[in-house]
């Protein structure tokens, strides 16, 4: 292990590390407290020029009351919700499907399929956003959470391909053999055989994928406008016109808008960080 | 006798606009009922970059926009209904004399106003008084004024520029007073090179003011809300804004004998007065389905009785655009409709980002604000919005 | 013995042949979206940018035009320039991600108690979304309360406006993004450090190999994959950078901050803009100089492949 | 009549030839082993009866049934891999009926065979298990069930036993065979232990570089190689090769003392023959002095001395029992005339 | 004088204790080779002399100097990796040299001494390329000549074989050993391998659960090992176990068809023992029918039986040469009373 494990040090450098580490922590998360302690304060505090002290009263029910009661959040919320969970099954199979084309067969274009799919996927999609907005425009999906998910899953195969080929690559080439020789089609090798072994990298590109499109701000505003169908990302720009200047308020609002991911990373950490080392690439 | 049905897309988002339009459609509905009406509100920000997509995909029957050059694009592209056989009707023709200027393209009207709102130099009057100033009427007695505030430790005038328009305002006044109306529109309409002299001396008289530190430091990046603190905290003396500034200045615990209004004061005084009074319409698509009931609405919502209605101070707190409506007696409504009525002889602009069209009017903006960073660069900046009115209005 | 194949020997043309089917009916459908909403698109910004178009009447064909005004703005130092050279600050100053990520994995890859939590804690910046990361980052320099004002007034420096600075604001808005950047490349470090040989360290503790030179000679050679990833996401993250500079500063002071993707933004779709064949010539430009790092890990990828 | 023929069998990857027209009979029910160097092709020849890999040219027979271009599914075999290839998702008893399964047969008649293949393995108290929580061995037994299951008429395996440790290659190794005995069904098996070989085989087949080199009974090779390559390659250790002059028909070398006589009649106007002797064969005569011991290494019950010529080569020496020869002696060689192996120099083939 | 001295050697991790106070004394030069199961601690004790674990108790000294606190690297010793821990991304000779560039030695220096560290291993021509393009022996001689390099007092090897193929291993085992006779160094040496440990130690340690079972020279463990674990341990095939009972001082088991004398005298009042027989050191007796024949592995030279008594005990007997007694056939044992080891059947303990 690299570096020396501590524990095999002296008595002091073990306590330095020990207590060096809560406050390195403090001084890294710095910008996330003081909005979480921007989210507690009375706007008075505000106005008062209370910024970085003792909220004088504790707000957060009132303040977060006022993001789901008195807000468009709940519905940028659950915007948010309809258009990321169908993006993240639409990307998954996608893209368990192509990876299982490519991992699992040989034919001349394979590699060039896989690598179209990579270079897509790094393409900085800037490039795509005149073409991709007319075409929705031109579906009739412009401005819907469809149209939203649509792109998204499309996007996302390419990374999401990457992935998985990259998996089932890794998986004993054996097992499909034996299959075959055991008489499975193909499909069947695909359904019964390999799906059931993907199963880590599905959890593990969900997570990540969740994410990524939850936090997308581009595309949801290239595509999408009001409250009927943005994400929270879009949303919370508008919540913050809205209160422009408010901060107790816009903070609160950013809070519910980065809780999800947050809650996903800490419920499913290890398939977060499986997928981003195995995936590795965004 | 309407049926069918009316879609009516709307950028009042914030709550009480939003509750106003609402509340006006739910009257215009109970004179038709059997007419379907759907509203769509949509934040104001979107609105500007949507309107592009529902003009020419799915149109509803009517839609909110702003006046002068902003129209211009969609009524050449032909996406607005000509509306001019509204304005032969005699009650509109006399009712909305008044902005039928500001619809007007080609001679021809391509939808009706529903609000309008003066700006002017909204300032504290307690401040004034501590300092003994009065309201200025000539520009030594606004640079007077302004040298004693900053005396004091103040700025003169709050702004935030981080999203330009703010200094827009600032523009528009100062390029009226000093080389008046027409020259103005003429700047904006891209006949006057930005490197004329005239151009300059606007920016000079502004460099007076900047120099003497009149506005507040940093307001590049704060949003017309961030600034305004400043001036509820007293550190700042003045914010030349539209009226709109009112409500949130209110809410902030200024009252009224604290919170005043002067015009814009004189600088040329070779120039006649005139004003900024941006202009919110409404416009019928040219793809609408139903402009029969669209017609009526427009009518409605025109109507002497709905302006008095929806610009008192309880709604949206504007300006009436039928002469035949009455004006809240709230004093900044008050002084601001006399303002225009009377004292702005030489013209209503809309404003600087309507009256020049949209990528000149970004760029210029752009300029204002390095301005008033760093007003050294003036010729530099001159001669790069030169550049751009050479390429943007070929 | 019997044997399970009593299925007739006239098989049907499509089970003879499934193997050699069976890879497109699994591609079709990724293929198809892709190639819709990825692939086309591409060419169609290609074809965009000979034109001149605002979205609403006809597309006019212009040829180069949109891209020698390009080059007049890149001449004349106007918005293009700055865009551009504003992103090349973004790609060096963005890697400084990685020896920062590597700096904390270093500091974090021990075994005391709750370190997990640590590590994830520390994660914590990339999971949020760059447009909370932005609003945060722009009250930290907000001039009137910001906290970086409030700490350099404690070392009796100060204040800077550096969102309002034209020669900061790049590098403040860089900071903020490096925030979760860095947490990223530390994950990968740190599933780097765990990948790392111990009998390699060993084998180096035995060589007399010590803190530095042990980090330079053993562990970062091995790192290497880790490091390679690192580098490919940073770069895509610099080039892409659009959030950042939206939230905190929409380009500004007087466009100051404007990155390529965002001034392609601004040109096609913002409040004054419309301009789509202009900003499709911008976003060519981007995705010529994302495709030398594009054709960089392709080939790295193509070599490894190869060498199996 | 199960019997695997190949006929002329040739496999090309590209332009790279790797398989080279082999022509092959295995009888019904034999058990057939294939072995020979790494990359030689034993796994490639495998894999085309199998039907994973496509046959380039020549043809490949089942029972009477040409199979070369069959679907592997419908040639009746069943596979055993190294790495035992056991879905993990599955318990043992959901692998071993998963063919069945996906080709739709009953549930009933599913449960009824895999149940006669555990007890047959002694796998019946796993059934329930998944993979990863069974030994190397067990799991080695599963694979094989999987295949008994399906009941084929040929059972290929490709060194199944190399990931297991030694002592359970023992095992296993036994376990097999009883197995072949008991179903009585072909068996084609691919491994480079030369113990495995020559205990489980009927029929072992050397393969060099994609040709077949000896085919024969174990003891068939071991006593009677064909060439110098089978000769070398079968037995433990390795047999020693010295190259010889031929002197008025007898064989001369200075390791050897005096000349030895020729077991068998050497062709007229040979004069250089290799002649090849199994370290087991040879007794050291220590009132020689033509060698010299360079080392002794001693394992109990066996030693082996290595000794080198005057000229350099190298020999080994098995002595049984105790006795350790001490470094550096001189010694001399001691083999029955019967017990040398012939080959011609340059084409390595057997002179007999 | 470099030999390597340990006292009371203890290695705890935490609670649990791995190595249980090791007494042992290694000779300058010698060769020493510690063997035992799996898991008995000999990598630990390995690694304790080389100073990547600390010693929690006792002491650990090289040649004169107590090294048990000194930092790896200054106790000249070298250690060779079962997976070689070659550097990836150096070459042959940045490998071999990285230790003395680290210790700031000059270039000439560095590169004369791996010049002839690379010339003893032949890997001259080799030195220019980096580990992966080298053949598993030829890095196995590159982590040797590594160790070389750097001129350590001792020389530890942790299974420095286990990764190679049966070939090579023979091959890199009779290479360490001329090394071993060159430079003479002191030299200790970790394996699972009866070979290698019979055929390369000076010196056998045989460890069990942190302790020693016995120590010395390869052939007296063979033939006079102190108890039933290191009997059964040293030696391949193992050695048979039969409980007997003791009759009138005479062994009686069913096997043995008539009692045996007993080769040495039995304590009074011992009712059983444990009778020790190498496989090698038994003879089938044809004419008698104790025994069955369940299979016979004829590898050539040599043929094992596989026996079981009637109580269901087994027993494994060689064979030399070519007969083959044939499966299910009734034998008998035959052994000289002098190979027979006893051992209490409750300690284990030789009885001598
Ligand atoms: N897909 C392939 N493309 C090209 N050559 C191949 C391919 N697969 C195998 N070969 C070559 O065919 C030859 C035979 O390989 P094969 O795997 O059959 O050898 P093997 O006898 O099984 O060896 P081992 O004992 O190492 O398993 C080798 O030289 C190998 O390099
Ligand atoms: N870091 C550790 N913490 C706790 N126990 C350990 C640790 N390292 C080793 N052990 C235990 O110490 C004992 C000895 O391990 P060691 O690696 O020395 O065995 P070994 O004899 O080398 O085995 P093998 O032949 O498998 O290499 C084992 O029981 C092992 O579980
Ligand atoms: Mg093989
Ligand atoms: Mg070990």
């Amino acid at each position: 292990m690299f570096p020396k494990p501590i524990e095999k040090q002296s008595a002091g450098a073990q306590f330095a590390y020990k207590s060096l580490l809560p406050v390195a922590l403090l001084f890294w998360l710095a910008p996330l407290l003081a909005v979480a302690l921007f989210s507690i304060k009375p706007d008075a505090d505000f106005t008062a020029g209370n910024y970085w002290g003792v909220p004088s009263s504790f707000e957060g029910f009132n303040n977060y009351g006022q993001v789901f009661f008195n807000s468009d959040m709940p519905q940028y919320l659950l915007n948010s919700f309809m258009i990321t969970i169908p993006t993240v099954i639409g990307a998954v199979a996608l893209s368990s499907m192509t990876g299982f084309a490519l991992g699992v067969y040989k034919f001349r274009a394979n590699l060039w399929i896989f690598f179209l799919f990579v270079a897509g996927n790094f393409v900085p999609f800037q490039i795509l956003m005149v073409p991709v907005r007319d075409l929705t425009l031109s579906l009739g999906l412009y401005d819907t959470k469809a149209g939203l998910v649509l792109f998204h899953i499309a996007f996302q195969t390419g990374f999401c391909t990457l992935f998985m080929r990259n998996f089932i690559r890794a998986l004993p080439y054996e097992l499909i053999e034996a299959a075959r020789v055991e008489g499975v089609s193909e499909i069947k090798i695909f359904w019964y055989v390999v799906l059931p072994l993907m199963k880590p990298a599905l959890a593990a590109l969900s997570v990540l994928i969740f994410t990524f499109i939850w936090n997308d701000y581009f595309w949801a505003i290239v595509l999408t406008q009001g409250p009927d169908s943005q994400p929270v990302t879009a949303g919370i720009t508008s919540f913050n016109a809205q209160f422009r200047a408010a901060y107790h308020m816009m903070s609160a609002g950013s809070i519910v808008a980065a809780l999800p991911p947050v809650a996903m990373f800490f419920l499913m950490q290890k398939h977060f960080i499986a997928g981003l080392t195995l995936g590795a690439v965004k | 006798e309407l049926t069918g049905d009316l879609t009516i897309f709307l950028d009042t988002s914030n709550p009480a606009p939003r509750a106003t339009m609402e509340a006006m459609i739910g009257r215009f509905q109970e004179k038709h009922p059997d007419l379907n009406i759907e509203t769509t509100v949509i934040d104001r920000e979107a609105y500007k970059t949507q309107i592009r997509n529902f003009l020419t995909a799915d149109a509803p029957d009517v839609a909110t926009w702003y006046a002068a050059n902003r129209m211009r694009p969609y009524v050449e592209a032909g996406l607005f209904e000509d509306v001019s056989d509204l304005y032969a009707e005699p009650a509109i023709a006399e009712g909305l004399a008044s902005t039928k200027g500001a619809l007007t393209i080609d001679d021809k009207q391509w939808g009706v106003a529903y609000t309008y709102y003066q700006w002017g130099v909204y300032y504290r009057k307690d401040i004034f008084a501590e300092l003994g100033l009065s309201e200025p009427m000539t520009w030594d007695e606004e640079k007077a004024n302004c040298a004693k505030i900053v005396e004091s430790g103040r700025a003169c005038y709050t702004i935030g520029t981080k999203y330009l328009w703010t200094a827009g305002g600032w523009f528009d006044y100062l390029n009226m007073r000093t080389n008046g109306f027409d020259f103005h529109m003429d700047l904006a309409a891209g006949k006057v090179a930005w490197t004329d002299d005239r151009v300059k001396q606007t920016f000079m008289n502004w460099k007076e003011l900047i120099d003497m530190g009149g506005f507040i430091a940093d307001h590049q990046t704060y949003s017309w809300q961030e600034a305004l603190p400043f001036m509820v905290k007293g550190e700042a003396a003045a914010y030349l804004m539209g009226n709109f500034a009112v409500a949130p200045l209110r809410e902030a615990g200024l009252t009224d004998d604290q919170l005043d209004f002067y015009q814009f004061v004189k600088i040329n005084p070779d120039v006649e007065l005139s004003e900024d009074a941006p202009t919110d319409t409404f416009h019928i698509p040219a793809n609408a389905k139903n402009k029969e009931a669209a017609r009526e609405f427009l009518r409605f919502a025109t109507s002497p009785e709905e302006q008095t209605i929806i610009n008192n101070g309880k709604n949206l707190g504007q300006l009436p655009v039928n002469a035949g409506s009455s004006v809240d007696d709230d004093k900044f409504l008050q002084q601001g409709f006399q303002m225009l009525s009377t004292n702005s002889t030489g013209g209503v602009a809309q404003f600087w980002d309507r009256d020049a069209p949209a990528e000149m009017a970004k760029v210029s903006m752009e300029g204002f604000q390095e301005f008033m960073v760093k007003p050294d660069n003036l010729d530099k900046i001159l001669s790069k919005l030169e550049r751009a009115r050479e390429r943007i209005y070929k | 013995m019997t044997v399970a194949s009593d299925i007739p020997e006239t098989e049907s043309w499509f089970h003879k042949n499934q193997q050699k089917i069976a890879p497109w009916i699994f591609l079709a459908p990724g293929i198809l979206f892709f190639a819709v909403y990825v692939i086309i698109p591409i060419f169609q910004s290609f074809n965009l940018s000979l034109y001149e178009w605002d979205g609403l009447g006809q597309a006019e064909y212009v040829g180069l035009s949109n891209y020698e005004q390009l080059y007049w703005e890149y001449v004349d130092r106007d918005a293009f320039f700055i865009s551009l050279k504003n992103n090349v600050i973004w790609l060096f100053m963005y890697l400084l991600a990685i020896p920062a990520g590597l700096f904390i994995a270093l500091f974090l890859n021990q075994t005391v108690r709750g370190i997990r939590i640590y590590k994830s804690l520390f994660f914590f910046p990339f999971v949020i979304s760059q447009v909370v990361v932005g609003l945060v980052f722009s009250w930290f320099y907000n001039p009137s309360f910001g906290l970086l004002n409030t700490m350099l007034a404690w070392v009796n420096l100060g204040p800077v406006n550096v969102l309002g600075d034209e020669n900061l604001v790049t590098y403040g808005i860089i900071v903020a993004g490096l925030w979760p950047q860095t947490a990223y490349c530390m994950i990968l470090y740190l599933t780097g450090l765990n990948a790392v040989d111990p009998e390699q360290i060993e084998a180096g503790r035995l060589d007399g190999a010590k803190g530095l030179r042990m980090l330079w000679h053993i562990i970062l050679p091995q790192l290497r994959p880790a490091t390679f990833i690192a580098f490919v996401v940073t770069i895509i993250g610099a080039l892409r950078s659009f959030d950042l500079v939206s939230i905190m500063t929409e380009g500004g002071p007087f466009g100051s901050s404007r990155v390529l993707a965002y001034y392609m933004f601004e040109v096609a779709l913002s409040e004054y803009g419309f301009r789509m064949g202009y900003g499709a010539a911008i976003a060519v430009v981007l995705f010529m100089i994302m495709m030398c790092f594009i054709a960089y890990f392709l080939w790295s990828m193509y070599r490894e492949e190869k060498g199996h | 009549m199960t019997g695997v023929t190949l006929q002329g069998a040739i496999k090309r990857y590209g332009e790279t030839q790797v398989i080279h027209g082999i022509d092959l009979e295995i009888e019904d029910g034999e058990f057939c082993v294939f072995v020979g160097p790494s990359g030689c092709g034993k796994s490639t020849l495998l894999r085309m009866i199998a039907g994973l890999e496509e046959t380039t040219e020549g043809s490949i027979n089942i029972g009477q049934r040409d199979v070369t271009h069959v679907d592997p599914a419908k040639r009746g075999v069943a596979m055993v891999f190294q790495t035992y290839a056991l879905y993990p998702h599955m318990t043992v008893a959901e692998n071993m009926g998963f063919g069945l399964r996906m080709n739709g047969h009953p549930k009933e008649e599913i449960e009824e065979k895999v149940a006669k293949a555990s007890s047959i393995l002694k796998l019946d108290q796993y059934l329930a298990r998944k993979p990863k929580a069974l030994s190397g061995g067990q799991r080695q037994r599963v694979a094989i069930g999987r295949a008994i299951v399906r009941g084929p008429e040929v059972f290929l395996f490709d060194e199944p036993l190399s990931n297991l440790d030694a002592e359970l290659r023992v095992e296993m190794r036994v376990e097999i065979s009883r197995l072949h005995q008991e179903i009585g069904a072909t068996m084609i098996y691919v491994t480079h232990d030369q113990v495995e070989a020559m205990t489980m085989a009927d029929k072992i087949v050397v393969l060099r570089d994609g040709r077949i080199e000896q085919v024969g009974a174990p003891l068939d090779l071991y006593r009677n190689p064909d060439n110098k390559f089978v000769a070398g390659f079968i037995g433990s250790p390795s047999m020693n090769f010295l190259e010889c002059d031929v002197v008025d028909g007898k064989l001369v070398h200075p390791a050897f003392g005096a000349p030895q006589t020729s077991p068998v009649k050497l062709p007229e106007g040979m004069s250089k023959v290799t002649v090849g002797m199994r370290p087991e064969h040879i007794e050291l005569n220590h009132d020689a002095d033509e060698l010299t011991i360079n080392l002794t290494e001693a394992l109990g019950g066996v030693s082996y001395c290595y000794l080198t010529t005057g000229g350099g080569e190298q020999l080994i020496v098995e002595e049984r029992g105790d006795s350790r020869s001490p470094e550096g002696e001189k010694v001399g060689l001691q083999v029955a005339t019967e017990r040398l192996f012939l080959f011609d120099s340059d084409t390595g083939l057997r002179l007999r």
